[in-house]
């Protein structure tokens, strides 16, 4: 069994006054995909927020992790004013620089390869969607901490997610991912509902 | 005693005001600075206490 | 050491040892603030030059001194929380914060009322009033931060980092305000790098700041004690410590 | 810092200075309303203080230095507003190279289309004042270096403030004072330059200014932003 690529071992999450989450362990392997599951307030952000290390200061307990991350949260860092090739190109999160074949296929995958050099402001919200999820058909780190990707998705565009899901578990990768609905990725899927961690 | 006399004192040669003015500003604030701890603390220990007294009575009830 | 940073660190112990401490420090200073402002008021002689007027020296420096010292205690605070993230730390800076403003306040009030009889002007731009207001500036900016922050943990880190930004850059302040007040200073008009002042004079002033010292200690202790009544009200050892 | 993740890290921000430098410039308003404030602002002297051209020359090195200070602080005003609100700046706290140094490019794109501008173009706000042709040179210096001091210092504020609602002001509130010993700087050098006095001190003073500031503030602004992510 090669080293877990995260493990949180009795992790509590504070909100303030509030304890939002309390003792959640979790062990992710490489090749697993986890889903946080949990009615909308319980705490699936903070917790996935709390693994990729950008909520601290109110996070208590042990965490460790490898280093190669990748983190997409509610809004996808695009910028309007640049077009998909660039933001993809020169995207903050400092995946070393993709060559243009890489972007190529990944555009392609998501299917905007036609809008890759029109600006992304001038696109629909569908595209701009998938334009986000196509960080995840570039080459990107092991460990992918998704925040409710298949929000404002179409039928086709789950089904090409969840296809890259598998794909990147099998290449021994992991995927801890956020949803308040239940994902079709059969057996493979492991959830952890985070409605038995509740704090106080 | 620098001053021969209590009215001496008060003036202090026509600067008076000013000096007593000074010290009635600042006592004031460190008066205020110690009184209004003292006060919440002390508010906040009676409801502590009153809430312990109830919920003993409480459990005296239930029991 | 680590002991003693670990007793520091628990509210428990520092809420006994302000229990034992405030009642015998509480009077002490009163007597000493009281003592040293006759000693000061009525028993040191008159100055040839300001008459009567100097004795306003009494209060506002040692508020100017400890409003000072006041902010690198909140910093060094706020770094310890930031350091080893001690929620003593993080009260205790935000109960030096008030502390420090007022006694800010209380330097530039009396600063004034000095300037008045003895320059004629409510406000005179020297150096080291002008320095002190923008120290005061400093410190309504930490408060002013810690208010708009709902999440209170949250908003006593940014604070700590912004008082330890504020003490790198108070030193430059001052030199800088020196700096220019030295090159636009019209008269001689040297404020309180008076000079050599008289022994008779010297002693209630190092009295009365011994005694301003003891007076920031004890408010202090005494927020401490309050924030630590209100942030642990629920929990059992304060509970039992009152009720007993 | 193995060479490779060294040549990465240069890529790294190279890329990202591009990219903000595309930003700025794919919304020029950004960059032209600086200026506007400084003009604006400018003008409202002579009609406050009255069009005698000796007082104003007098005056001209503070109203300078004081309207250059205040666009300054109206560029840190929107420093990290957008980048907050659109994830990018959660991606910057997640890339491998340290907070401190991913933040520089975009306090350099901030600056080559804020303060440098603003620097080349205050000699004619200054003739406008009077200000003698002799000390252009001077005026120019102190705020090119005084512009990316005060940045830096602003951009502290901003991180702080960022997650905050209304977070303007209190910029203003806690950066300001930060900003005094910049100008008393800044008009000090312009001064010494019309009274054939010697810049070189206070220039000196405005030069250690920027490389303390390049030193320490990256690591300020790094601590900050990681708190406003926090929220």
């Amino acid at each position: 069994m090669t080293e877990p690529l995260l493990m949180a071992s009795e992790l509590s999450v504070q909100k303030g006054v509030r304890a939002l989450l309390s003792n959640v362990s979790l062990t992710v392997n490489q090749g697993d995909v986890w889903q946080l599951a949990g009615g909308n307030g319980v705490g699936k952000t903070s917790l996935l927020r709390a693994f990729a290390r950008l909520a601290r200061i109110e996070v208590f307990g042990r965490l460790e992790r490898c280093e190669d991350v990748l983190y997409s949260g509610h809004s996808a860092a695009l910028k309007g004013a640049l077009t998909p090739r660039q933001n993809l190109m020169t995207h903050p999160s400092g995946l070393n620089a993709p060559s243009d074949l890489a972007i190529d296929t990944a555009l392609e995958a998501v299917g905007v390869l036609g809008h890759a050099d029109v600006q992304t402001a001038r696109l629909s919200a569908g595209q701009k969607r998938r334009v986000a999820l196509a960080r995840l058909f570039l080459p990107s780190p092991r460990l992918w901490l998704l925040d409710e990707p298949f929000t404002a998705l179409d039928v086709q565009g789950v089904n090409v997610l969840e296809a890259r899901f598998l794909e990147h578990a099998r290449s021994g990768g992991a995927v801890v991912f956020t949803s308040h609905q239940s994902a079709a990725l059969g057996d493979e899927l492991k959830v952890l509902n985070l409605e038995h961690y509740c704090g106080d | 005693m620098q001053f021969d006399s209590f009215a001496a004192a008060v003036t202090m040669g026509g600067h008076g005001g000013f000096v007593w003015a000074a010290y009635a500003i600042t006592s004031v604030v460190i008066l205020v600075m110690i009184v209004r701890p003292v006060l919440s603390t002390r508010s906040m220990q009676d409801t502590i206490q009153r809430e312990f007294e109830r919920k003993q009575a409480h459990e005296k009830d239930a029991s | 050491m680590w002991r003693i940073i670990h007793q520091f660190g628990s509210p428990p112990w520092v809420y006994r040892f302000c229990d034992r401490v405030i009642p015998w420090l509480l009077p002490l200073t009163a007597v000493a603030l009281i003592v040293g402002s006759a000693w000061g008021l009525l028993f040191a002689p008159t100055d040839y030059k300001q008459g009567d007027s100097y004795r306003i020296i009494y209060i506002h420096v040692p508020a100017a001194v400890v409003s000072l010292a006041g902010y690198y205690i909140m910093a060094f605070a706020g770094l310890v929380s930031l350091v080893w993230r001690i929620k003593l730390a993080d009260l205790a800076m935000r109960a030096a914060a008030p502390i420090g403003a007022a006694f800010t306040a209380v330097a530039l009030i009396t600063g004034a009322i000095w300037g008045k009889p003895t320059w004629g002007a409510w406000w005179v731009w020297d150096a080291r009033v002008t320095s002190m207001l923008i120290l005061f500036f400093l410190y309504v900016g930490v408060i002013a931060l810690f208010e708009a922050y709902d999440n209170k943990t949250i908003a006593a880190r940014a604070c700590a980092i912004l008082s330890l930004v504020g003490t790198v850059n108070i030193p430059i302040i001052y030199k800088s305000v020196d700096w220019w007040y030295s090159l636009h200073q019209p008269a001689s008009i040297k404020f309180t790098g008076s000079s050599a002042i008289d022994a008779s004079m010297l002693y209630p002033l190092l009295g009365m700041i011994v005694a301003f010292y003891a007076l920031f200690a004890l408010l202090m202790m005494l927020n401490l004690k309050q924030s630590l009544t209100s942030e642990y009200a629920q929990s059992n050892w304060l509970i039992k410590r009152i009720t007993t | 810092m193995t060479d490779q993740s060294g040549i990465d890290t240069l890529q790294y921000l190279s890329g990202q200075t591009a990219r903000h430098v595309r930003l700025q410039l794919a919304s020029p308003s950004e960059i032209v309303n600086p200026l506007l404030f400084f003009l604006l602002v400018v003008i409202l002297f002579p009609l406050g203080l009255g069009p005698d051209p000796e007082r104003l020359a007098l005056m001209a090195p503070g109203i300078l230095w004081v309207v250059a200070l205040l666009a300054n602080l109206m560029i840190c005003m929107r420093l990290f507003v957008d980048d907050f609100e659109d994830g990018s700046l959660e991606q910057l706290a997640m890339a491998s190279t340290p907070l401190a140094l991913s933040v520089i490019p975009q306090l350099l794109a901030a600056w080559m289309t804020g303060g440098l501008v603003l620097s080349l173009a205050a000699p004619l706000f200054g003739m406008m004042l009077g200000l003698p042709v002799s000390a252009v040179p001077v005026l120019v210096a102190s705020l090119l270096m005084g512009t990316a001091i005060m940045l830096l210092l602003g951009a502290v504020g901003a991180a702080l403030t960022v997650g905050v609602r209304r977070g303007g002001i209190l910029l203003a509130l806690l950066i300001l004072p930060l900003y005094i010993p910049v100008l008393i700087a800044g008009t000090r050098a312009l001064d010494e330059a019309l009274h054939s006095g010697d810049p070189v001190v206070a220039l000196a003073f405005l030069g250690a200014g920027v490389t303390g500031g390049l030193l320490l503030a990256p690591l300020a602004i790094a601590a900050g932003l990681r708190v406003s992510l926090e929220l």
